[in-house]
């Protein structure tokens, strides 16, 4: 039988299907296919054989999050449920209309207010976490659309603290 | 020798202090915050007990709750690690009060050399080098004019400064005011003094610093330079030893600067003397002395063949120094990479989560000093770092070969850490050529991101594999499922056509 | 320097020599048999190729076999490790002619090393001394006259021997047929080769071996002694250096005789002069020579700070040993303690199965090198050594310290290993006093059991916790389950009355 | 809910039973009982608080066996079935009056026969494994009942070699 999973890494969502036979999977990406051989001696580790080459790989998964360590580097995916289409990327991330907070910590000040024309770089919020005072920066020049949040809020990561129009960079 | 130590710290440095204990036969109390519950130091202590919740101000800054347990639990001594506690000289007078031993310097040369103005009087009347600088007043205006004075760039900096906290670089007068703003507001909650300074700015300059230690018997050595130039945020992240800078003379010359200044301040126990070299006029300054054992302090290890913890307790525990000064030198190249669990293309911000997942790089000549392990939390409450990552190599080249080797086999999961980033300076021709200046992050790594490819095919292929395999549930304690021992009965090869592994083969 | 290296071997040395190789960039191709399939050296490897089934005459002996692939796969070098082909002068040659390098002596200097007979005659001609015995005839009469002359008791030994195999002690004349029997059988099964010789026995020695280096530039240099004379069967379990036995004078002595032996054979690359040391009159006698890297060479590394592994790929690809004889020295302790899945209350008899769990100790002078871990079996096929741990202390009694400590920590779960017997002995008195000679073992440890004392309460909760745990499946990735961070709403004091938890508190 | 577990080691069986009070697991171990926090944070990995005490312990599991790594000791404990009775510890050990093989060889030789009587330590089977030789040595005084190898047979790990008779050290 014949598994897909679907992962998304950054705003593009990568398909692969694998199907067992005896001990080997064909496992098919993209149009390519290849036949491993898996083994998993521990828990978050396969051993992998492709041919002459070997392959030892440390995985771990956490919620939709699948992440894979693999030849010195380490890679972050995102399952994405058949039924569940892919969340643009550009939210939550630096360059989105909605500034969030990238950890949880203390709002020292908010510079700007709805309606402030904003350049590039402009700081928007002062924000101190882990003992640093942090500048949140307009990533695009544009207009304030909403301020989430005041002085002495305190604001868990990801939160959003506030929303530039035409701010997509 | 001691029967029963407290640490006063936590993280990467408590587990190193409780594993000399352990060889030494000494017992061990870990302290912990509610953050810190489960925590690798609480396991490896004989002894573990809560101190307060997360915040650092009610738990390993709490010295009265820490003394308290000290003296419940029959410990005789103290070790205070560094940060948290380690320069606070109140502390320390306390503990000794209490009738237990500090493992550290006397109260009197912690004062002197903890505030970096009074330092900066005590080695001058030492005629140890400093950076021009004013200390005179905290009034904005005098400190204004002083400014001019000195001229400008120049740094803002914490009186009881450490770690670049409280530290702003001033481009023109303009950007002063703004600048004390909130350099003092940054010190108040870092060091709850919100004093400041000012300094001249050496442009470009090389941080090296030197190794020192002192006994009862009026012993001085040091051990040689660490040379910790490459920093972001003003935090070192890669340090190495001996210095591409020093010669043999810059050598001899700034490492009779620091026992001068051990002996001007009757110097005991561990402590490291941080100089600014200016790489044009080869002068150096001394910028401030951490009276404490130093975060990098594995590197010297490493080429001095000295365990420095050891030395620590067998210093406090009234000891003579076990060699002299000619006895020691430097064998091989020691680099040293601190690895965080942040986000070098997002400002270095800390990953605030759980490790999931980790496997440290293991090889001859390769040491890992670890505060999380596999389960652990990094949490906002402390610096995110994971573990100090050491590679002997002998020499230079070969040190850096063999910590990109590492680096490239230390595997966390769950959070983002600085290892691509790590790898990319270890492996620049700039860092190779030993280019390396406090400004080298932003000079060659400004706005670095990792490179942003495609996942190759064949870490789709685990993921799904994974996926798969975790879907079919394991027997308890269940050690291998899948392939046995056949051949394979498809060529690989014209499978693989096309198939990108991600690997160099 | 190479382009591609073939390993020749499995386990602990061929992962040792992959590491090195990488950090120099030098391409990998690993071999395995069977029974090695999946084994952590054919990970480890940029490419992994079958040779063959499990038994070694099939796989890891089979130089044709090896060989087709190193030149299938375009390798330009090759490296044995050690055991298997690596003192198999005819393979080295086919290697060569093949047109790959061999890593290691010439095949004449193996020939004339290789074999102990004809190494006795090189030596003494070199005018380092030799134990008295009778390599004259294979004729049971002949050999039983020369016994008598040589006298009782003697030793049996393999012409091509090594690591005792086809090794016998003989007390009196009556026992020495039987004596060359057994020994015969065993050596032909062995080295296919039943040809043994007479060695007089040298009451209580010590063993204590050089490590030597040659090039083809005329340069010689020993990396001063190993003592091996703790062993069982014959076979090295502890090893340290400096050995506590020499004065300097000795080693000088030792260490001339060392560099002559390398001079007469015009000896290049890594190899080892074992000597014997009859601790009464302090005169020590050549034994045989390995020409090839030592199991135990690890200490050497940690206490010259040289890799020994990359020195041979250097020297092996032509260039000069990078140092003199006078740049070298002996600095701290280095012990080395080799892990074996084998139960020594049951005559050391190897434990077959599969490694659970290996969690390796970490720590600062600590060094794991290792062949097993998590997931792997050990095989009827192979020497069931699961790793070598090294310990680099300040001093002897440290370094001792800091491998019991070690050896506390390294977890190894699913088959029985020697570690409580190996603590027991770094521990002892006799061995702190460094009171040792090859007969140690017998001498105090004979007939050594773990103590039979019953399960602390503490263990039979954790397993019984475990039993709990795992029969509630967790999620696929899970990290954590069971208690939050919650007080404890007992008093654990008033709980823990009685209760053995197996911990000294 | 309480459950209950037995395991044996030599020919001990020894009970323990665990009762889960919220976070906290109350154990009973004889007559002492104690109150331990547990967390699991990866697999084959417990961390328990017991007051001022932690321990990290490392255990497996394999088919009746229960590994357990605790301060610097390993054991290897054997689960009771309720329904499975203890086997008495002496069969297949040395001072057995079966003697098996230690571990898979050849046997080279058998020097005795049935009936034949034995002194302790008298050699009675050569077997070769993983190139050694090794001496199946009789563990007592006794009269060999039974020999169920002949000189060349390839043995397995366990396999009764020789049966003797008032053998019982």
């Amino acid at each position: 039988m014949k598994t897909e999973h679907q992962f998304q890494l950054g705003d593009k969502v990568y398909s692969a299907s694998v199907q067992r036979m005896g001990d080997d999977y064909m496992v098919t990406v993209g149009d390519a296919t290849i036949s491993v051989r898996a083994q998993r001696p521990e828990h978050g580790r396969l051993d992998l054989e492709l041919g002459d080459q070997r392959q030892r790989v440390y995985t771990a998964s956490d919620g939709r999050r699948r992440y894979v360590a693999l030849a010195g580097q380490t890679w972050e995916l995102e399952r994405v449920q058949s039924q569940h289409r892919p969340r643009s990327a550009s939210s939550g991330e630096a360059g989105a209309s909605a500034l969030e907070a990238s950890m949880p910590g203390l709002v020292l000040d908010v510079l700007v207010e709805a309606g402030d024309v904003v350049e590039r770089g402009q700081t928007l919020v002062l924000l101190e976490a882990m003992k640093m005072e942090l500048r949140i920066t307009a990533p695009a020049g544009g207009v304030v659309a909403k301020v989430h949040c005041k002085a002495g809020d305190v604001v868990d990561k990801g939160q959003v603290l506030v929303e530039i129009a035409g701010g997509d960079s | 020798m001691f029967r029963k130590i407290l640490i006063a710290n936590r993280g990467e440095v408590a587990v190193r202090i409780i594993r000399s204990c352990q060889e030494l036969g000494i017992r061990t109390v870990a302290v912990y915050s509610d953050a810190d519950d489960n925590a690798l130091h609480t396991m490896l202590a004989d002894e573990a007990v809560r101190i307060g919740p997360a915040p650092p101000a009610q738990s390993y800054l709490c010295g009265d709750c820490i003394l308290e347990q000290a003296v419940r639990l029959g410990c005789d001594a103290l070790h205070p690690g560094y940060g948290f506690l380690s320069e606070n000289a109140d502390f320390a007078e306390a503990v000794m009060q209490a009738g237990l031993t500090w493992i550290g310097p006397d109260p009197a040369a912690m004062r002197t050399m903890g505030s970096k103005t009074s330092a900066r009087t005590a080695m001058q009347a030492a005629g140890v080098p400093v950076v021009p600088g004013y200390q005179g007043s905290q009034i904005d205006a005098e400190l204004l004019a002083a400014a001019e004075q000195l001229g400008f760039p120049l740094l803002v900096k914490a009186t009881a400064g450490g770690g670049g906290k409280g530290m702003r670089i001033v481009a023109e007068p303009a950007d002063l005011p703004a600048a004390l703003a909130s350099a003092r507001r940054e010190a108040r909650n870092a060091f709850g003094d919100d004093r400041i300074y000012l300094e001249k700015l050496i442009p470009g300059p090389r941080h090296i610093e030197f190794q020192v230690f002192g006994d009862r018997h009026g012993n001085a050595v040091h051990l040689f330079e660490r040379e910790c130039s490459i920093q972001r945020r003003h935090q070192k992240i890669i340090e190495e030893t001996p210095s591409p800078f020093l010669n043999a003379t810059l050598r001899r010359q700034m490492g009779e600067a620091a026992l001068a200044a051990v002996r001007a301040v009757g110097y005991v126990n561990a402590g490291t003397l941080e100089f600014l070299v200016d790489p044009a006029t080869r002068s150096f300054y001394f910028l401030e002395m951490n009276t404490r054992l130093q975060v990098e302090h594995p590197i010297t290890e490493q080429v001095t063949g000295v365990d420095l913890v050891k030395l620590q307790l067998r210093v406090a525990a009234g000891e003579a120094i076990p060699f002299r000064q000619e006895d020691l030198g430097q064998r091989r190249h020691a680099v040293e990479c601190r690895i965080y669990a942040e986000d070098p293309a997002n400002d270095f911000l800390p990953s605030i989560g759980k490790v999931l997942r980790a496997v440290e790089p293991v090889g001859p000549g390769v040491r890992v000093d670890a505060g999380i392990t596999t389960g652990d939390e990094i949490t906002i409450h402390y610096d995110p770092m994971i573990a100090k990552l050491i590679a002997l190599g002998e020499d230079r080249a070969d040190a850096l070969r063999k910590m990109d080797w590492a680096l490239q086999h230390y595997v966390i999961l769950g959070v983002t850490t600085n290892i691509p980033f790590l790898r990319a300076v270890v492996t620049s021709d700039a860092f190779r050529r030993a280019d390396v200046t406090t400004n080298f992050v932003d000079r060659y790594f400004a706005g670095w991101r990792p490179a942003d490819e495609p996942p190759p095919d064949l870490v789709l292929a685990a993921a799904a594999l994974a996926d798969l395999l975790d879907s079919t549930p394991a027997a308890p304690g269940f050690a291998a499922d899948g392939g046995a021992g056949q051949a394979d009965p498809f060529s690989p090869w014209r499978q693989i056509s096309g198939f990108r592994t991600g690997t160099q083969p």
